[in-house]
């Protein structure tokens, strides 16, 4: 599974991108950001906050609780700020 | 006709305009947004998500091209760096009529501020920090659902 | 600032763009309005009432700059023979937020059509009508009330 | 009193403008269309629907039973179809 990350959840994170590959128990968004706040202190810090992230599984938005079975690409970012 | 287009060179505004007038309807809305140097903004940064970006661009366009049965919908969305001054998005609906056109194009920009995959970074004094997304851009998407 | 005109020379979209963005705000909302030819129209022709006219585009352009905190307001009208394709009316508004802008825009156009003192004749297959008004610009301007 | 007509009034009247001296019972818009339907066949025609006309006096929009009380100019015309 691709993962990507954006404005500063990528910097608190320290990386853009990482491939990674979950235990079977983790099947939702939010299970996958528990999952990987064990990683290092900075996914600790980035996903500190839920409420703060935002989230898209293979290029569609999705809320922390949808199901990421088959995901190729899970994006976690801040709320989008553009126009 | 939809016309998308995710850059980082300078937006032609001549040129996007002329392209939306070419489609030969009676009404163009357009909407410029322009980096704004007024609060000490020295330059902006503009991330987005590759591929997911120019989908959402794609979609917002398309939706509002069906729904107010325009003539064609544009949208040009700047990435990377930026001055104030410079433009950060066009968006043009053109139409038969005034009204569909200028509908179109406020739900487009305000659709787009919400469901656009962009993250904005001012820069001021030598320091940057990420832009908070606003509640009043939620209520103004969703004027339009 | 408020800029008005009323000309029979076509109307400069880029240059009018230009002035507008050169007020210096985050957001420029435009309408233009575009003879169509769709129905047969092969000429239009634009009377006007000279002096109410440029007072009536003056008032709609303050008016609108007052109530949504306009950097600037443009109404650009065009009279006497035209061509389909041909530019009618650019409106533009300036300010430093979107909605404002937008909203501005929209007020600016729907007001014009039943306040500013302009007649419509168009000439299809060599004979001359005049335009009838429609209600619907009347609940479009009423709107802004 | 100067005396402006515009569009399809104008053509009907035959002249884009005149100089008139009511008497001095003329004292609406009303009146003054009354007044001036006896002038000729053309002002007759042109005043007959009052539903389809609209007028200015000294360049402000008036209802047709707006008093004409000390007016310099009173314009008569349809209604606006400009932008």
């Amino acid at each position: 599974m691709d993962l990507l990350y954006f404005a500063w959840v990528r910097e608190a994170v320290g990386t853009g991108s990482e491939r990674v590959d979950p235990p079977a128990g983790v099947t939702s968004v939010a299970a996958l950001l528990d999952w990987l706040a064990a990683r290092s202190p900075g996914h600790a810090a980035a996903f500190a906050d839920r409420t703060r992230l935002r989230a898209a599984v293979d290029q569609v938005f999705v809320a922390l609780d949808a199901p990421i079975a088959d995901a190729r690409e899970v994006a976690i970012f801040p709320p989008v700020t553009g126009g | 006709m939809i016309r998308i287009a995710v850059q980082a060179a300078p937006i032609d505004l001549a040129a996007a305009v002329a392209a939306a007038e070419s489609d030969g309807a009676g009404a163009i809305a357009t909407f410029t947004g322009v980096v704004r140097g007024d609060d000490g903004v020295e330059l902006l940064e503009l991330e987005h998500y590759p591929g997911m970006t120019e989908r959402a661009l794609e979609r917002i366009a398309a939706d509002a091209a069906a729904r107010w049965s325009l003539l064609s919908a544009t949208i040009i969305h700047r990435v990377g760096p930026m001055q104030p001054g410079e433009r950060i998005v066009f968006v043009a609906a053109v139409a038969p009529h005034r009204s569909a056109a200028l509908d179109a194009c406020a739900a487009m920009i305000d659709v787009l501020k919400t469901t656009a995959p962009f993250w904005k970074r001012e820069v001021r004094g030598g320091a940057s920090a990420w832009v908070a997304a606003r509640e009043a851009d939620e209520a103004a998407a969703a004027r339009w659902q």
